[in-house]
């Protein structure tokens, strides 16, 4: 039989609140699975479409994660994530990519159970999605 | 420049935190041969003394200018390494760290291999990471030597006296008409039964004569910008239509007035004037006129004559102040029980508060210290406590221990015994938490004076309609059976929450919430008043429920972390800062425009960094539509590093 | 009912208890927070049952039950003795499902074969039924009388089809066997 | 507005004054009332007691009656009400159990979609028809009565699921009782348990929690008790020939389901109301509103 298909997750945090709720979920011991690679930047508002993009020729899918809305630490980062985020979506509807390889969550420093629910949810649906088409290797 | 990047890589046990999950030998083994890597080793604790002087060492012998450490989160340990590079001569931003504990072996304890092999991926994207890392400049600004507190009781009293003391310039900003706080409402203190108001009348007096404090009260936060060292904040005084540097305080005005409303203060059982102060002790001494109750008859204008201090003209005010540091002393509110429904209060008229229970026992209280119930105006006999009521409770969100409510309990029904020696007194308590200096012998005391100590929770009070007497339906635990027990009054032991305008402040601060909704500190054991954001402090219950003696422990601790902050003179500020390329800049203005900071200028149109207001975000960096900003040791070719080698094998 | 207290051993010896128990416990829908009791007594201080006999005790059934006290549990008559009024629900703090709990044992409890004959009475009513209790000639009659149209019977088939597929009704067989024993 | 009108199965056997009543008032209100021909007992808590699957499929069974008519559920008796909201909500809530059940109910040729709510029928009078529509049709003021508002437990509680009322401190059957201009009474313990669950359990420990409630509401010095729940009824009814015969003591506290005392100052004739099958003669009360 064939081994279980282990899909591939880039997630960007901002260094305040997500990583934060992710540190979290590491102090509280909440497991999730081991697919995820974390990419650690100052504000979810420095996520360039090109980091995406170039993610999702490895991997089968990325998530990128910020502080709520109001509550950036840089103010606005996050609504500009936002908008990024629902471009390259549109984006990737066109190149007939499925547009759930791409997911955005706000995540405070308090919410590790958050941190640790959404990676094993996006985890759970990359699964039935599959590989990703684009991914090399 | 050196061309070949010369790299040491340090995995770390953390004890069993790490390598009782993941294979840190094999991990090190993974990338010994990577290119650039010139030693990777394992070691049971690297953040030890003798861990970092491995890393020295190691710098000295191989020439070492990128260092990853492979530990835990930067957010705990970065500033430690980084200093161990500054100390052997490198520049700090050529560390780099990899979180395997927060990310690898904490959170896939089931996994041992796949964590393992995460931990490799991990390394293996941050050496890719390090090569490209480049020295960023160190710089120094000013810093302002002065200080914002924010709240008025007993923290920001504390911290306020502590930091004039030693020759800062303190800005005390109060949200009511006067300082003090809770404390100023409370009878008597846990558990030297010191007179509440008799403590912190002459701190409220020194602050108010301090020639280095200034209290602007009645006023609000309306916003903070700038950073550590030099912040901006912008305060507004909301109109007491009594211009305070005239009134001398004398209530000749409050005489006069024929108006009388219910006291907040007092719990609304006592009245005060349309024009008056909160009580007799407020600091600043200024008078207020409450313009929804003003009938504006023009009595005290008349009262106060040629001093001419009362304005009905009055507006909002808005300054400016300029300090170094903040310290946010913002307290608590107490729990409100309505949401308690089996409890009755707002319902039974002789179920209270343990705050107002605190007036009713009050000298200068509305009874003048007698201890009378509201439906009947008769001294009560029978009296129970209920405790836990707004802590450890699922069902409200607040999982807490409040811990000042068993203390406050156990000497509330102590001042009852003093007062009503012949009086039933009972404590309904989950379980009793007396672990202060000096509280296990203070309620071994009130057990002598014959209070009946009961545990179990309450599940439910009736009142008698006939009567206004309540019955308290319990299981004593100990004996394992329903017991009922009737009082004449029941006084809930509320807990704290955390004020309703925390959640704004917050944000105009950029301070993250706990769970609970309390301020969250920067580390629960090494940083407990520090913040995120630096120079900004925490102090009191704000941070979480807190007691008298641990809210001015805090303060004392903030007070301290904010001089040595200011008395250095100078504070590095952010390296990681944007940078245009003013040869691929068209001078768009797009990054000017979503700059929170305004940190972007066009000059000859091209778009510059103001290098001091420039917070690091490197939103702009990505918004840019000819990729002409870099954004410092966040750049497209660091990330996309990162990027490319996550899952490459 | 004759013997409704729970009878335990004088000295409770750790090997003689069955850890599993409460575990098997938050694994049934409703028993899920069964850990996160802390014994306040917000249920039994409010329990309309518990304060007219000695037989029910919900705070000491929990604990009962998170130290591992299995058969004796299971086997007693004082589990089948909660009214599921919910009180204790409505005030427990930290939201552990009392009434619900008390159903979940139950359900282990009717699996070793325990269970009160009037339960499994009404059960058996239900799967032959459709209904739990019978039409008589008098319920139609009184029906007529009020202008109500007769009453039909319910589609037991349904419930009859159910109660195979769940092993309910192989389950009230096995009950009403033990019962007779 | 109409509903599907959930009976369950004492009140259309065993209570049948219950249901005359209950279509009169919702005919006069202009309320469309539609039978669900197919449904079954709700399989309340003594079938959820031995085995929570079985309950839950033939609740879901029920559910999906309604889903296919597409109206919400209108359910008259406490029981019914707690177990198909309760059933309601986990499987709306519970993904693993939805599909559990969803293969079970194939196999009697239906489905749960999770797309009606469940309300009681004073909810519905309270938020729906509006009190203001009531007083309209009231001809008759009841304003010499005082009555006992008994709620019973699953309308109530657990209050999480149901989302019915205050759970300590209801109010909503005493503002429909006082529709009537009669007097809603307080009485200690008024949420207290009536003890219906335990008969055949413990038929001592029923009568015991029968005779408590019988005690307190006699001594606010009601003339009647109005129940919503049939369990309560029976308990409160027939079972004071029970606490007469354990206790030797007699209450003659005659007991009406609301729709009855609605129906009696709607001016509905209490023949028709079907008064004459309580067991506790309700003559007292007809007298005293005359």
């Amino acid at each position: 039989m064939a081994e279980e298909f282990e899909p591939k997750l880039i997630a960007f945090t901002c260094n305040w609140c997500s990583y934060a709720g992710a540190d979290l979920a590491g102090v509280s011991r909440m497991q999730y699975p081991p697919n995820v690679r974390v990419i650690r930047l100052m504000c979810s508002g420095r996520v360039d479409p090109i980091f995406i993009l170039e993610a999702l020729k490895r991997a089968d899918g990325v998530l990128v994660t910020g502080c709520h809305i109001g509550d950036c630490h840089y103010v606005s980062g996050n609504l500009h994530a936002e908008v990024r985020v629902k471009l390259v979506k549109k984006a990737l509807e066109m190149v007939g990519l499925e547009p759930e390889r791409l997911k955005l969550e706000w995540i405070s420093a308090s919410e590790g159970e958050k941190f640790a629910r959404v990676i094993k949810e996006m985890v759970d649906q990359l699964k039935k999605l599959g590989k990703n088409p684009l991914r090399d290797g | 420049m050196i061309d070949k990047p010369r790299i040491g890589v340090y995995v770390c046990h953390c004890g069993k935190n790490i390598a009782g999950v993941v294979n840190v030998e094999d991990v090190a083994e993974h990338v010994r041969n990577m290119a650039g890597v010139i030693v990777a080793k394992d070691y049971r604790y690297v953040c030890s003394d003798p861990g970092q002087d491995m890393i020295k060492k190691d710098i000295r012998d191989y020439q070492l200018d990128r260092i990853v450490v492979v530990a835990c989160s930067p957010r705990l340990h970065e500033p430690t390494f980084r200093r161990v590079l500054e100390e052997s001569g490198l520049n700090p931003y050529l560390l780099e760290m990899v979180n395997i504990r927060e990310q690898c072996s904490w959170v896939h304890m089931d996994e041992p291999d796949k964590a393992t092999e995460k931990a490799k991926d991990l390394v293996r994207m941050a050496i890719l990471r390090s090569q490209l890392l480049e020295p960023l400049e160190i710089k120094e600004v000013k810093v302002l030597k002065s200080v914002l507190i924010v709240g008025g009781g007993v923290s920001g009293i504390s911290a306020a006296l502590d930091l004039a003391e030693m020759g800062f310039k303190v800005y005390l900003v109060e949200k009511n008409e006067s300082i003090g706080g809770h404390m100023a409402q409370l009878d008597k203190t846990f558990p030297s039964m010191d007179c509440s108001i008799c403590i912190l009348g002459p701190k409220m007096v020194e602050v108010a004569r301090h020639p280095k404090i200034k209290i602007i009260s009645h006023a609000d936060i309306v916003r903070v910008e700038g950073y550590v060292g030099n912040f901006k904040v912008k305060i507004r005084e909301n109109p007491r239509y009594v211009i305070s540097d005239r009134c001398t305080g004398c209530g000749e005005c409050q005489e006069v007035c024929p108006i009388e409303y219910p006291n907040e203060w007092d719990i609304n059982l006592g009245v005060r004037k349309a024009i008056s102060v909160p009580f007799p002790q407020a600091v600043p001494s200024v008078y207020r006129i409450n313009i929804d109750y003003c009938l504006q008859c023009y009595k005290c204008v008349e009262a106060c004559g040629a001093r001419e201090a009362i304005d009905f003209g009055q507006k909002p005010k808005e300054t400016e102040l300029n300090v170094g540091a903040i310290i946010v002393a913002i307290g608590f509110e107490p729990y409100e029980p309505y949401q308690l429904k089996e409890y009755g209060y707002g319902t039974y008229q002789n179920v209270i508060t343990n705050i107002e229970f605190e007036r009713l026992i009050n000298a200068a209280g509305p009874t003048e210290g007698k201890l009378i119930r509201v439906s009947d105006m008769k001294v009560p006999h029978r009296i129970g406590f209920i405790q836990c009521v707004g802590s450890r409770d699922e069902r409200i969100g607040h999982i807490y221990c409040s811990r000042f409510c068993c203390m406050s309990a156990i000497k509330q029904a102590r001042q009852i015994k003093e007062k009503l020696p012949e009086a039933e007194v009972y404590i309904f308590h989950t379980e009793p938490r007396t672990f202060g200096k000096g509280f296990e012998a203070f309620f071994r005391k009130t057990r002598e004076y014959g209070v009946s100590v009961v545990r179990g929770r309450a599940s439910k009070v009736l009142e008698d309609p006939e009567t206004g007497n309540l019955t308290v339906f319990v299981e004593d635990l100990s004996l394992g059976k329903p017991v009922e027990v009737e009082v004449d009054l029941l006084i809930l032991s509320v807990g704290m929450s955390p004020p309703k305008d925390l959640e704004s402040l917050s944000r105009t601060l950029r301070i993250p919430r706990d769970p609970d909704g309390f301020l969250l500190e920067a580390h629960p054991k090494l940083r407990p008043v520090d913040t995120h954001t630096a120079g900004i402090f925490l102090a009191g219950a704000c941070q979480s429920p807190k007691d008298i003696t641990d809210s001015i422990s805090q303060a004392k601790a903030a007070a301290a972390s904010v001089a040595a902050l200011l008395s250095r003179g100078k504070i590095r500020v952010e390296s990681m800062i944007a940078h245009v390329n003013q040869d691929l800049c068209i001078g768009c203005g797009l990054c000017q425009e979503i700059c929170p900071y305004q940190a972007m200028t066009i000059q000859n149109k091209k778009s510059k960094t103001i290098p001091a207001l420039c917070g690091g975000c490197g939103t702009c960096a990505s918004t840019c539509p000819e990729h002409a900003i870099t954004m410092k040791h966040y750049t497209n070719k660091q990330i996309l590093a990162e990027v490319v080698t996550a899952f490459q094998r | 009912m004759a013997n409704t207290d729970i009878k335990i051993k004088e000295t409770l010896r750790s090997s003689e208890l069955e850890p599993n128990f409460a575990e098997e416990i938050t694994k049934h829908p409703g028993g899920e927070k069964l850990y996160l009791c802390y014994q306040c007594g917000s249920c039994a201080g409010g329990c309309p049952v518990g304060k007219i006999t000695n037989s029910y005790k919900p705070r000491q059934i929990i604990r009962m039950a998170l130290l591992g006290i299995k058969n004796e549990v299971l086997s007693s008559d004082s589990i089948w003795l909660c009214a599921s009024c919910y009180t204790c629900q409505e005030r427990c703090p930290q939201e552990v499902e009392i009434a619900d709990l008390m159903l979940a044992i139950r359900n282990i409890a009717a699996k070793e074969g325990h269970a009160p004959k009037a339960f499994v009475e009404q059960a058996t009513s239900l799967i032959e039924n459709g209904r739990i209790p019978k039409i008589t000639g008098l319920t139609q009659r009184r029906r007529t009388s009020l202008g109500l149209p007769e009453l039909s019977p319910a589609p037991a088939d349904v419930v009859k089809k159910i109660a195979a597929i769940t092993g309910f009704e192989q389950l009230m067989e096995k009950l009403k066997e033990e019962a007779k024993k | 507005m109409n509903y599907a009108l959930f009976f369950g199965c004492v009140i259309p056997t065993r209570e049948p004054s219950y249901e005359a009543s209950l279509r009169a008032v919702f005919k006069e209100l202009g309320v469309d009332l539609i039978d669900l021909d197919k449904a079954t007992c709700c399989a309340p808590i003594p079938i959820e007691s031995l085995d929570f699957k079985t309950s839950l499929a033939i609740a879901a069974y029920n559910l999906s009656l309604a889903e296919e008519a597409n109206i919400n559920i209108m359910t008259i008796c406490n029981g019914c009400f707690q177990v198909l909201s309760k059933a309601n909500k986990t499987l709306k809530e519970n993904e693993t159990l939805r599909t559990d059940i969803n293969k079970i109910l194939a196999e009697v040729g239906r489905e749960y979609k999770g797309t009606v709510d469940v309300v009681d029928y004073l909810q519905v009078l309270h938020n729906d028809v509006t009190p203001e529509r009531i007083k309209e049709n009231i001809s008759k003021s009841l304003n010499k009565l005082r009555v006992a508002a008994f709620y019973g437990c699953h309308v109530l509680r657990p209050s999480s699921v149901l989302n019915f009322d205050n759970p300590e401190h209801p109010h909503i059957l005493d503002d429909l009782i006082e529709l009537t201009e009669a007097k809603s009474v307080q009485y200690m313990h008024k949420t207290k348990c009536c003890g219906g669950l335990l008969r055949g359990i413990s038929d001592d420990l029923a009568s015991k929690l029968a005779r408590n409630k019988l005690f307190n509401i006699s001594n606010s010095k009601a003339d009647c008790i109005v129940t919503v729940c049939p369990f309560c009824f029976l308990q409160l009814d027939v079972g004071q020939l029970d606490v007469r015969r354990r206790f030797n003591e007699t209450y003659n506290l005659p007991v009406f389901h609301y729709p009855e005392l609605l129906g009696l100052a709607m001016g509905i004739d209490p023949e028709k109301l079907g008064l004459k099958t309580h067991r506790i003669s309700t003559e007292s009360v007809l007298k005293k509103i005359e």
